[in-house]
């Protein structure tokens, strides 16, 4: 992880609240970016003290051999909205990567079932990405509000198959993602699933694949202050806590777990 | 030539006068992955209770108008753990570690600080009977002078090092609590605390934090904390370490003229992780501007006519 | 349909929630110049002393992050020209006209709360024991639960007007001074006022208040008021004007839902002029929004489970 | 006096520390925009609250056709830092105009003597345009540290006589603005001064000019929050006191006073 000023090279929207922000580092990463992992990105300039905290934002996709980092948010509150009005050539101070990201599946010639709501999407376009390529079999079940919230969809069909269901039926199933999932759920040809969307999703998603033998991992969202494990403010209690009695942290154990291993709480 | 940052702070030597504050930097090994820690002036680590501790539910944090609300809840490994296995490797550094303590009795401080300030390498002792985030202990011990007098009392009675007391600013007469403090035989100040403040979602109709209320931190909370320093400057004369929105070498500079001898810097650690290191790089040509040869120079230096 | 945005304010009636916080509007007439001041919910004009005020030397403001120190010293043309030239222009508003009295001693307050409170249209007082800037009286009388309800009993027996009571964040336990003054006869608490803070200019080396020490106000301040309304409304029956650091509508809901019945804007009235009706047009959309048909259904509403 | 915001047009540098910043009003100022007046400019932006109190700026040009403002800044702290940084396009709100500028000679064919020093010019150069245009002769002094940090000297020539002074010599005169007006004190040729610098010009310039019984005016800078007379943060004292002790404000009695009508501190 590396602290550095990174310069806006693009700023799209893709729906009317989401937007494509694509920066350049400075200089490479000093590990590997996986996908899952975020950065903490600096929205207060360099000289105003407020909004003064780090937002933390997954990695969408990097590209090693131009340094470009790209990240798909929402705008939601004040920080976003700051981010959102970047301009191309504007520098932002970002910091990553932190966290864990999504293990790999052990054995190759799997099939991976992704499913993402909102802007827990963006991630996992990252991971789609490196999973086809890797020869991964992709299939992502994707969630929106309405047709006209829906983005990345023709990315996501460049690294696999794609369902979406939206909460009003205008694209897609009507419905939730997770009732996407329960088509999925008895089927055999998927061996790994990841996921990552909001609390409420990851909660019924929980109940659908908590007796699933199958390996699940989700990607859990805390409010955050330092990203690295040193202030506590992102614990989560585990579900089945060992002797010790420890709790896992977020930014560093996370954010990516294994379902079951932490409780799925705000 | 001598080092123009150097500060003694009571019987300890100091190569610069800034640390991070207690709660901020974990047990240093974070920051360790980051840059070398041994630049540093001192190292505060986190509140140690005697058995492990859980802290407040979550969320935790709610960030406010430039400033942080916290309800950690002295989350801590416990005095164990603590012990044995995350100061040990801070002591190598060279530089004087200092240890906050908390407990929900008296009985609980004296047992920490019997322990911790066995524990070899250990410079300091920082009592913290000021932490807003905790229901029994904390500010319940540092909210009256009688009160903050008997642990303060009690704790340097079985310490082996230096106890500098942490004073909480939400109080009506801080001076009082800290001569009370230093009539008990406390070896130095730290101030200060957070002030407990809440933060309010309107759609949720809910206060953001777990805990409902947390402690206010970061720039916000500066000018409040500069007075504190001030007041308490001129009221004691044993050594205060200052805190409270440092997030540059000018603000130091304005916590030494008000009458800090070292600083300690929390909230602003999370906005820039290299802030420590870029106020320490950043203070000699600060230093040089104003005119001064040795930052002890300033302390308590404010001109008030 | 009934008007949303209604509020009772014990036995005042306002249009709105929404007023100025006193000291940091004049006596109206500036911003009459910008706006029809008869779509505020009230007004609250200056601090009013027996004699004329000069108040404290220059510089008397600071910013500081996210907000600023003042210590303006209660500078007032004092009690016979405010009331003979100043308020009679605001009477036919047809708002509540509240006045903040402040004086030196309980002789300055009693003078002071019975001649204005005679001045016709005028609708209630709001008594000043909290200002931090000026040496005697001010916040010596709003330090101690004794002292405050005091003060408080002796202006309500000479008030003709309801009487709010204003308290300081600067004490170690609000609670029991807004019960104190509660049973002493206060009709309402208006909370909070300003946290004494300081800023240091390290070239000249000095404070950069002329009086050294000053108010802090603003955003800054948000989550502390917010914590000491919602303290203080578990406490209390009598409703409370609540303000520090409101910049916004939804800031204005936050404040409600802690408890307020009304609130007041200071500071960001200077960050802009036209922030009042602003506030009053963001108002009803927004609790469209969060699904009320009027702001009432929203004070004290804070769920805590 | 009108809150708007306002589009910056140019911000250009003039020395390392100085700048000109022109922005367009969205509508016409609901009065007449005279030398002396000031704008409060929100430095803030939208979403951030800190810096959070406006910066007052005199006006240095006001085009009323084109209903362009320009202010010349020098970069002192964070807020100037912020307007320094400004680019064509951006938004700023601004407010006014504010105060009681300079009040013009009585007599016309009269002569003025317009003393500057640092960013006290800039207002000067709006008034010896307006009173140049106006048919007043006018003579500028002005002071800077140095040659490098001459500004707006090209376009003060355009209104009359300038002279310079700078504190090491480097162009025009060795010394002070006030060493320049020396010459300037028993000659006739003037019957009317206007002055605006940095503090401890002023005070000389009182003990120089205290006993002329020609007419001068000065524009004195306190701190403010209101602008308006709202706070009282820019009271300062009168020095003749009238009957009822009044103090002056400097935001609405001035930011001009006639010299011997309020004492000059900080
Ligand atoms: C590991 C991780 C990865 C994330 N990845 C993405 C992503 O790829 N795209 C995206 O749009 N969003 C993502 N989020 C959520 C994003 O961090 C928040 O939406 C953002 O911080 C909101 O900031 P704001 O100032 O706009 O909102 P405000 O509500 O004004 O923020 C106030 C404070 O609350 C915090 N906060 C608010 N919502 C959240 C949240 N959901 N999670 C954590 N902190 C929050 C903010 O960081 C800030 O400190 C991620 C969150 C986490 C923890
Ligand atoms: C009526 C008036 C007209 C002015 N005209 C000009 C001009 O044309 N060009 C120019 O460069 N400067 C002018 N100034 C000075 C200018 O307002 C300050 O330099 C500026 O406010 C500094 O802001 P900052 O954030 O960069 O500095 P900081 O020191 O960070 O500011 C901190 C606070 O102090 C206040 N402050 C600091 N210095 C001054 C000052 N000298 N006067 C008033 N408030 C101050 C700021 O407004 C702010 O509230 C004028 C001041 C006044 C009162
Ligand atoms: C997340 C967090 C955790 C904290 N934990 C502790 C603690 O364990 N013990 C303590 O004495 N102070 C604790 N504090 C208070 C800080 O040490 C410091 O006194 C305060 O934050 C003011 O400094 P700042 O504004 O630089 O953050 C904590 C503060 C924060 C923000
Ligand atoms: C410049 C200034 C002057 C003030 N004068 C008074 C006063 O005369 N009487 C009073 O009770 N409060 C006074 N206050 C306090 C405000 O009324 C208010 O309680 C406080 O500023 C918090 O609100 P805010 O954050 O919205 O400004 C003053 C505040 C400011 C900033
Ligand atoms: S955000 Fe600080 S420990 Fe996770
Ligand atoms: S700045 Fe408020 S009265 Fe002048």
């Amino acid at each position: 992880m590396l602290n550095c000023e990174a310069q806006v090279i693009t700023n799209t929207p893709l729906t009317a609240s989401v937007f494509s922000l694509t920066l350049r580092l400075p200089f490479a990463p000093d590990s590997q970016v996986t996908p899952g992992q975020f950065y903490m990105l600096k929205v207060s300039g360099n000289i105003g003290l407020d909004p003064l905290l780090r937002r933390p934002i997954s990695v969408c996709a990097f590209d090693p051999l131009t340094q470009t980092l790209r990240f798909v948010i929402r705008r939601v509150g004040r920080g976003t909205t700051i981010l959102e009005q970047l301009r191309p050539g504007d520098p932002l101070e970002v910091f990553g990567p932190l966290g864990h990201g999504f293990p790999y599946p052990e054995e190759p010639n799997t099939h991976a079932l992704l499913i993402g709501g909102g802007v827990g999407i963006p991630p996992l376009l990252y991971l789609a990405q490196e999973l086809s390529n890797a020869g991964v079999q992709v299939t992502a079940l994707l969630g929106f509000r309405s047709e006209k919230e829906v983005f990345l969809l023709d990315e996501f069909s460049r690294w696999g198959t794609v369902e979406i269901a939206t909460d009003d039926g205008s694209l897609g199933a009507c419905g939730n993602v997770c009732d996407l999932l329960e088509n999925h759920l008895t089927n055999s040809h998927w061996s790994i699933a990841y996921a990552c969307g909001p609390l409420p999703m990851l909660q019924r998603l929980e109940v659908l694949l908590g007796q699933d033998q199958r390996p699940v991992y989700v990607s859990l969202e805390k409010r955050m202050a330092c990203g690295i494990g040193a202030c506590t403010a992102c614990t989560c209690k585990r579900q089945h806590p060992e002797p010790e009695n420890r709790s896992s942290l977020v930014c560093t154990d996370g954010p990516v777990f294994r379902l079951g291993e932490v409780e799925l709480d705000v | 030539m001598s080092n123009p940052l150097a500060v003694q702070l009571g019987s300890l030597s100091l190569q610069n006068p800034v640390m991070p504050a207690s709660g901020c930097f974990g047990y240093g090994q974070e920051f360790a992955r980051l840059y070398d820690l041994s630049q540093l002036g001192a190292i505060v680590v986190k509140a140690t209770t005697p058995q492990p501790t859980q802290g407040n539910p979550t969320p935790r944090v709610a960030e406010t108008p430039a400033g942080m609300l916290n309800a950690i809840g002295l989350q801590n490994p416990g005095l164990e753990v603590v012990c044995q296995q995350l100061l040990p490797p801070l002591v190598p550094l060279g530089i004087p570690i200092i240890v906050n303590i908390a407990g929900a009795s008296i009985a609980d401080y004296i047992e920490v600080a019997q322990v911790v300030s066995q524990v070899p390498g250990i410079a300091a002792l920082e009592l913290n009977i000021s932490c807003p985030n905790v229901k029994q202990g904390g500010l319940a011990f540092g909210a009256d002078p009688d009160t903050a007098a008997t642990v303060t009392r009690e704790v340097k009675a079985v310490s082996a090092v230096p106890v500098f007391v942490k004073l909480s600013p939400n109080v009506t007469d801080i001076v009082a609590i800290a001569t009370a403090v230093e009539a008990a035989g406390a070896d130095g100040l730290s101030l200060i605390n957070t002030l407990l403040g809440m933060a309010i979602d309107i759609r949720r109709r809910q206060p953001i934090l777990g805990n409902i209320v947390g402690g206010l931190s970061g720039p916000a909370v500066k000018p409040v904390a500069l007075r504190l320093v001030h007041q308490v400057y001129q009221a004691v004369s044993i050594p205060i370490i200052g805190m409270g929105g440092i997030t540059c070498a000018e603000d130091v500079i304005e916590f030494m003229l008000a009458g800090a001898r070292a600083i300690a810097v929390g909230t602003a650690n999370f906005v820039d992780p290299y802030i420590l290191p870029k106020i320490i790089a950043d203070l000699p040509p600060l230093l040089t501007e104003l005119g001064v040869s040795s930052i002890t120079e300033l302390i308590g230096g404010l001109k008030l006519a």
